[in-house]
């Protein structure tokens, strides 16, 4: 059974149908790979099934327990997690601090007033697992906001996996990567997956036909179709409206 | 409770919103579009209102008196402008609303100072002093009429600038993020001081126009702030049209609390408790109102920024 | 080709607050060339296009652009006299259309009659006609970069700046700006590209310069580059 | 960079909170209880009785201000609204004077739950609201408070309520003269420590988290509409309860307690002292209301100054009086 | 000696600022008469400035108390900043000289021997009711804003106007507009319309009424409605408004033709209602200080002398009540022009011979 289960999925916004019936399933320990045109609805579906976007119609199961009309925060409990397109951390705090904060959401309650959480030892010790599971360890102590670009989408990826997660859903790790950054985070997609399974969004075709089990391509607002990468390279639709033809390094 | 009464009350609502719009016009465009909340837009409005009401009384001019209160009140937010307001645009929202206090409290000693702690004459247009008859049955006083119409031209005109010109489009990217902006060649402390002047204008114009059916006097801005605000955070931040429907949307409401309200609870209670409970009720129809939009749309009614 | 550069730098340090970033960087780039700036993550390649949009006030060196000193100029200065940028982030302005992106900014700064429109624009990236009237903030990661690209465009600048222009766009979208930058550049236009596709760069640009921990330790025609595989091994982490 | 699992803890992290806490900056709590503490003692020697009451306000405005500041400076909640629960509190005792209960801490304790209760319900519908639009929404809540009081005919509507007989702390404090001054002196300094304790509590640091980045926030698990919720409830609370302290103070209360005015002056304060810094609320209070009180007697035209001083702090103390020039962040 | 030490709280900013400089223009007139004495012992006058707000004049006042001592305590403009502050000032047994709001309350059930009126809110609307029968109004639309001041302001009407009440209405505190409340006026075609708006919002009213075409229907007023400063700020508009009042500036008595001489002569204008009461109030003080020969420590005879009044006071002679409120003549004033062509009030006759106001009998003194 997988774990993941979308199943016509609709989200307008306004006059536009940006997620047009979807299905889509992830199974456990699998790298899924979405792909598909700038506008395709990606990253809503991915806001749907986090839960920062309500769907119009649709389902969505995870583990077999139904998420829409869960909140954000519920959704995390029942095994989600997510990363942002667009690099979300907390800028003007240490890296270190960002990392207990991500620990603290998932170890005892939040509703405490008196304790100094700083001296908690249960959350020092996730926060350096994080660290040490991501590559963090050398910048512990910057200021999130000052650290170049790569070092960033790592944190990221960290925050997302302090609620030990059975699923997470990337979007566009790679962005604004080098090939150096790009290659770590591949690096450290592919030791995650031994935790979790991964709905990956990505524009980086060397890193999707790398990592991913199974892709799916999103047009329009609807999947396209799904398979693996040679099916995908070789789907002549797929080449049309998204891969190109001189792409290919 | 007959229509012509029925119908007087609708236009004493609408004037009222267009009222509120005049000055809520100002404060949308500095506020809602420079993301620079000015708590002494009141006082370019008590400005304007003053100055109004004293070359009124001096030259008999109305019109002039207009011309004088704006052009004045303009130059004095120039000078605000560029000691105060510029050095704002860049801070949040709290330092904008810190400084501002401090501006009322000086404008309102200011006033004071020159003009003494009474409140001051505003003689009314001799052309507009009296009521006109409307279709034969409805005598309406002929200044409110004018209010209207200059309300609905102010609405009009802004509406144009802000959203089908160039420079209310500079303006916006200026404001939404200013170092995009002059990446694209755009002046944007220029545009600014151009935005605020005009914002003061619309102040001083709705101060002087508001000034022969109101009492020109210290706090008379502070008082009409509150609604003011109301009316674009009702409307939806930075929304011109926004600001439009909700200064008619409140103008009706609060008439309609004040008009029947009465009238209907008096059918339904003791004349006590309805007089009680009309007019208690018609004070917060206002702020009922915001909370009811807000707890559905917590961005107003046309909200224009993400 | 014209015997003064229509952008140069010389000796540019500059870095943030305490910590330098920039050393001694200098370089020219002549009317109609096409220059890519390269260099791995966090080198200074953006620092240095902010320091030239005059974002950065670099703490000495000197810029010309047009044949006017700049370094003492502000951005928007700078960029009426010809220079646009699609910034890396592409920030576009979450409270305007896509048409008004398009409309706001459009000049002819170049001088030249045949320049960008709207028309055009759309013609180049039809998708953001079928958006027009949506707001930047409602726009998809590769719309924006699109209406960014669009909206550098409508200036018709003399020095078109591109910082990471293609991140995060499909493919084939990729291949289209490729195309549209070749285009450019048969145009004659002058452009300064950020990017980390180098197999497409080579192809594209007239000469390379790669920075490393904010100093120019290379600089070559496209010929060159495609020779020296070391270079990309060293600088470019390839 | 590791690449095996170590279990080794590194020293690197705990002296990584960069603020380095200690000597004067420990003391100087305890210093400043003291002299307040020993203030009423000293006062009739020097002359200062009247000063006395006078401490004795600012530090309830302190328990106010530091409420607020928990909702601003910690939670980014910029409330506009904040003395309607000042007035909520003080009406609570209002009603239990009334109806002939004249116990202070009774008063005190169901003043903290009905403003609690309050907060609850308006915190509910203005926290969905952001920026601009939580400010005005507080404010409206306030108007409505400051509305119904005015036509609340009970207690004196618009006039307001006087309390006329002294209200009770208790048999044997009631015989000490000064206790209010005491008991307040406890409340305020356990306010105090509360707000530094909570500041590097779970809680606190969560509610920091989801001011700097609600979304990430609520992406990593945190319930974050139940703890801003739970912040403006507490925020609530403790006004009320520093409203029914004033209502004691001054043996009077009118609607003006919940004005507009005073709403922005609580804002004031927060802001002059420095927003969500532990000293902010005690140092805005004193010097905001003690330049008020001394101002006036010099000059008719005393808002002309506070006005000034208020502008200047904006430019040359952007982040308040507690902070420094430190830069405040730009938005 | 130590000088007596008199507290003065008034509102020179905020909302009553107008009222609150006419109070001090006439207080600073008698101290300047007196030559900064009270009954030939000197005298100190300590301001301070309540902004309109209550909530701060406690604290003012205990200033005054403990820090100040003072032995009389004046002013202010409000009626709840005077009920805020009454009791910490008879708790301290200091004399308080109302220089204008006259409190239900300090007049009935918590009258106190310490607090002294000028006059009762509600006398003012009393005698307006009585104008309004002797006018031969037989209905009347009647409007006051919604607080309890407005509903006792309304209420004294009532208790004398013996016509019908065609509507009664409350509108918002503060409020800017009236359109609705005259469109509803008008409606109802009343004799007269008798109106309590304080403040700026009595400004508004009578401005939007007049131009909505309604000059056809009379309009009544509460003297504090109808001063000189309301007249200022409305113009010709107000002419014809009748109002009630216990003085007049062409009062006939040799007091008050001094007085009012001196106040032209120094200020260029005539005095209103707050300059008078204000000044008498100073001059009460005086004549009190001098029948205790300037003990002002024995605070029982201190007032034991005050409430015998034994000065000539700018409203003609008068007396208190058991609960230390006047017993007094009030008369109908009408807006017009004087000798001058200035618009001013001119007295018009006597309504109500020495009465007293409602409240005397809850007063258990
Ligand atoms: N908040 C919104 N309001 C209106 N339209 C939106 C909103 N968010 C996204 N859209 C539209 O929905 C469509 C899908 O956007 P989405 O961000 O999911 O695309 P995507 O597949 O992630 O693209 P990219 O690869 O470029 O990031 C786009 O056309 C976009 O313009
Ligand atoms: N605002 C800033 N404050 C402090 N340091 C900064 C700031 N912006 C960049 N830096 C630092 O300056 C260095 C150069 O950054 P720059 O953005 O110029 O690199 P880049 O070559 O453009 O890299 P990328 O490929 O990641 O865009 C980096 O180490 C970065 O961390
Ligand atoms: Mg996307
Ligand atoms: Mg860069």
């Amino acid at each position: 059974m997988s774990l993941l289960n979308v199943q016509g999925l609709v989200k307008r916004f306004g006059g536009l149908l940006a997620t047009d019936h979807v299905d889509l399933d992830v199974k456990a320990g699998e790298i899924h790979a979405l792909i598909g045109p700038n506008g395709a609805g990606k990253s809503t579906l991915v806001n749907l099934v986090s839960g920062l976007f309500a769907p119009d119609e649709g389902t969505i199961t995870l583990d077999g327990v139904e998420l829409v009309g869960k909140s954000m925060n519920q959704r995390v409990r029942y095994g989600l997690s997510r990363c942002f397109q667009v690099t979300s951390i907390f800028p003007d705090q240490t890296v270190w601090a960002n990392l207990m904060l991500a620990a603290q959401a998932h170890e005892g309650s939040s509703f405490r007033f008196f304790g100094q959480r700083n001296h908690e030892a249960v959350l020092q010790q996730r926060a350096l697992g994080l660290a040490e599971k991501t590559g963090l360890g050398d910048c512990l102590s910057h200021l999130a906001g000052t650290l170049p670009h790569g070092v960033q989408r790592k944190l990221d990826v960290a925050l997302a996996l302090a609620s030990r997660p059975k699923l997470l859903l990337l979007d566009e790790p790679m962005a604004g990567m080098g090939p150096e950054d790009s290659l770590q985070m591949i690096e450290l997609i592919r030791r995650l997956r031994q935790e979790c399974a991964i709905l990956l969004i990505e524009h980086d075709m060397d890193a999707v036909f790398q990592l991913a089990d199974r892709i799916s391509v999103l047009v329009y607002g609807r999947v396209l179709t799904s398979g693996d990468a040679t099916h995908i390279q070789g789907h002549p639709q797929v080449q049309a409206v998204y891969l190109g033809t001189g792409e290919q390094a | 409770m007959d229509v012509i009464f029925v119908f007087e009350q609708l236009l004493n609502g609408i004037g009222y919103g267009l009222m509120l719009f005049l000055l809520a016009a100002g404060l949308t465009l500095v506020f809602g579009i420079m993301d620079t909340l000015n708590l002494a837009h009141g006082s370019l409005y008590m400005a304007g209102a003053y100055l109004a009401a004293r070359v009124h009384e001096a030259s008999g001019s109305f019109l002039l008196a207009i011309v004088v209160a704006v052009a004045a009140t303009k130059i004095l937010a120039l000078l605000l402008e560029v000691l105060v307001m510029r050095q704002l645009y860049r801070r949040d929202h709290l330092s904008q609303v810190l400084a501002t206090i401090g501006l009322i409290m000086m404008a309102d000693d200011a006033v004071r100072a020159i003009w003494g702690p009474s409140p001051i004459m505003a003689p009314t247009p001799a052309g507009l002093s009296g009521p006109v008859t409307l279709f034969g049955v409805l005598p309406y006083p002929s200044y409110r009429l004018m209010l209207i119409v200059a309300g609905l031209l102010v609405a009009l005109g802004l509406y144009l600038l802000v959203n089908h010109t160039r420079l209310g489009m500079i303006v916006r990217a200026g404001a939404s993020n200013r170092r995009m902006a002059e990446f694209m060649g755009v002046r944007v402390d220029r545009v600014f001081s151009f935005v605020f002047i005009l914002g003061a204008g619309l102040a001083a114009l709705a101060g002087a126009l508001m000034g022969p059916i109101s009492s020109v006097q210290i706090g008379m801005g502070d008082a009409i702030l509150i609604p003011a605000l109301v009316v674009i955070v009702i409307g939806g931040i930075g929304s011109v049209r926004g600001a439009f429907v909700a200064a008619l949307l409140v103008g009706l409401i609060d008439t309609a609390g004040r008009a029947f309200l009465p009238l209907l609870l008096h059918v339904m209670l003791s004349p006590d408790l309805a007089a009680d409970l009309a007019s208690g009720l018609a004070s917060i129809a206002m702020y009922i109102l915001m909370a009811t939009v807000l707890a559905l749309k917590p961005s107003g009614l046309f909200p224009a920024r993400g | 080709m014209n015997v003064t550069p229509l952008l140069s730098c010389q000796n540019l340090n500059a870095g943030y607050g305490a910590s330098q970033v920039l050393f001694d960087v200098g370089f020219t780039i002549h009317a109609g060339e096409t220059v890519t700036l390269l260099g791995r993550n966090g080198m200074g390649k953006s620092t240095t296009i902010k320091s030239i949009m005059g974002d950065l006030r670099s703490k000495s060196g000197q810029i010309h652009f047009n044949g006017r000193p700049v370094q003492s100029l502000k951005a928007d200065a700078i960029a009426r006299l010809g220079m646009a940028i699609v910034p890396e982030g592409r920030l576009c302005f979450p409270n305007l259309t896509v048409r008004e992106h398009l409309l706001a900014f459009a000049d002819r700064r170049n001088g030249r009659a045949d320049g960008w429109d709207i028309d055009r624009i759309y013609a180049l990236f039809p998708r953001l006609k079928e958006r027009a009237s949506h707001m930047g903030n409602q726009l998809s990661g590769g719309e924006q970069q699109m209406l960014a690209i669009g909206r550098a465009l409508s200036t018709n600048p003399r020095l078109l700046i591109l910082d990471e222009a293609t991140e995060g766009l499909a493919p084939v979208i990729r291949d289209e700006i490729w195309a549209c930058l070749a285009k450019l550049r048969q145009e004659g236009q002058t452009t300064l590209i950020v990017d980390k596709y180098l197999e497409k760069l080579l192809g594209l640009a007239d000469r390379h310069i790669i920075l490393e921990r904010g100093r120019v330790v290379w600089e070559g025609s496209s010929a060159s580059l495609a020779n020296d595989r070391s270079l990309w091994a060293r600088y470019l982490g390839v | 960079m590791q690449n095996n699992h170590s279990t080794t803890l590194p020293v690197v992290p705990l002296p990584l909170r960069a603020r380095q806490e200690g000597g004067l900056s420990l003391l100087a709590p305890w210093l400043v209880l003291l002299l307040l503490a020993a203030f009423p003692l000293v006062a009739p020697l020097l002359g200062l009785e009247y000063y006395v009451g006078f401490v004795q306000r600012l530090m309830i405005y302190s328990i106010a201000v530091s409420s607020l500041n928990f909702l601003v400076g910690y939670g980014g909640m910029v409330a506009l609204g904040h003395a309607g629960f000042l007035g909520i509190g003080a009406y609570t005792l209002v009603a239990l004077f009334d109806s002939g209960q004249d116990s202070i801490w009774l008063a005190w304790v169901l003043a903290m739950g009905v403003s609690g209760l309050f907060a609850l319900l308006i915190g509910s519908i203005s926290i969905r609201t952001r920026g601009m639009y939580f400010i005005m929404i507080t404010l409206a809540f306030a108007q409505m408070l400051y509305y119904l009081a005015v036509s609340f005919n009970r207690y004196g509507g618009e006039d307001g309520y006087g309390i006329y007989v002294p209200l009770s702390l208790g048999s044997w404090l009631d015989d000490i003269p000064h206790a209010l001054y005491w008991v307040v002196l406890c409340v305020a300094a356990l306010v105090f420590a509360m707000g530094s304790r909570v500041a590097g509590s779970r809680f606190g640091l969560a509610l920091q988290g989801i001011r700097d980045n609600e979304v990430r926030m609520g992406a990593m698990g945190y319930p974050v509409y139940a703890i801003r919720l739970l912040a403006f409830v507490v925020a609530g609370a403790f006004a009320g309860l520093a409203g029914a302290m004033l209502a004691v103070n001054n043996n009077f209360v009118s609607p003006s307690m919940m004005s507009f005015g005073e709403s922005a002056g609580l804002l004031v304060m927060v802001i002059l002292g420095g927003m969500g810094h532990r000293w902010g609320p005690a140092l805005g209070v004193a010097v905001w209301l003690t330049l008020a009180e001394v101002l006036k007697l010099y000059t008719d035209y005393w808002h002309w100054p506070m006005g000034l001083i208020l502008l200047l702090s904006v430019f040359l103390l952007p982040a308040g009086l507690a902070g420094g020039s430190r830069k405040r962040v730009i938005k | 000696a130590e000088p007596i030490k008199v507290g003065v709280a008034l509102d020179i900013s905020g909302p009553f600022a107008a009222i609150g400089v006419e109070t001090r223009d006439g207080l600073e007139l008698a101290i300047e008469q007196l030559g900064g004495k009270l009954g030939g012992v000197d005298a100190q006058f300590l301001q301070t400035d309540f902004a309109g707000n209550p909530q701060q004049a406690n604290q003012l006042v205990n200033r005054f108390i403990q820090k100040d001592k003072i032995d009389f305590f004046t002013g202010p403009v409000a009626s709840n900043a005077a009920l805020a502050v009454g009791p910490a000032l008879f708790a301290a047994k200091v004399p308080f000289l109302s220089s204008n709001p006259g409190p239900s309350q300090f007049a009935g059930k918590q009258c106190n021997p310490y607090f002294f009126g000028v006059y009762q809110n509600d006398t003012y609307d009393e005698a307006a009711g009585v104008l309004a029968n002797e006018a031969g109004y037989k209905n009347a639309v009647i409007i006051a804003p919604n607080y309890p001041a407005g509903k006792d302001h309304l209420g004294g009407f009532k208790r004398t106007y013996k016509g019908d009440i065609k509507e009664e209405i409350y509108t918002k505190v503060g409020q800017i507009d009236y359109a609705a409340e005259i469109a509803r006026i008008r409606s109802e075609k009343p004799d007269a319309v008798y109106l309590f708006l304080p403040g700026a919002m009595g400004i508004n009213f009578v401005k939007q009424f007049v131009g909505a075409g309604l000059k056809d229907i009379p309009l009544l007023a509460p003297g504090f409605s109808a001063d000189q400063d309301v007249i200022a700020a409305v113009g010709d508009a107000v002419e014809n408004l009748q109002n009630t009042a216990h003085w007049a500036h062409d009062l006939d008595n040799p007091a008050n033709k001094a007085f009012v001489q001196a106040f032209r002569d120094k200020y260029k204008r005539y005095p209103t209602v707050y300059a008078a009461q204000s000044y008498d109030v100073v001059m009460a003080m005086d004549a009190a200080v001098r029948d205790v020969n300037g003990n002002v420590q024995d605070r029982d005879a201190l007032v034991a002398a005050l409430k015998n009044a034994n000065f000539n006071s700018v409203r003609g002679d008068f007396k208190y009540g058991v609960n230390n409120y006047p017993i007094q003549n009030y008369y109908v004033r009408k807006i017009g022009k004087d000798a001058n062509g200035e618009l001013t009030n001119i007295l018009v006759k006597t309504i109500l011979p020495d009465h007293q106001d409602a409240y005397v009998a809850e007063c258990k003194m």
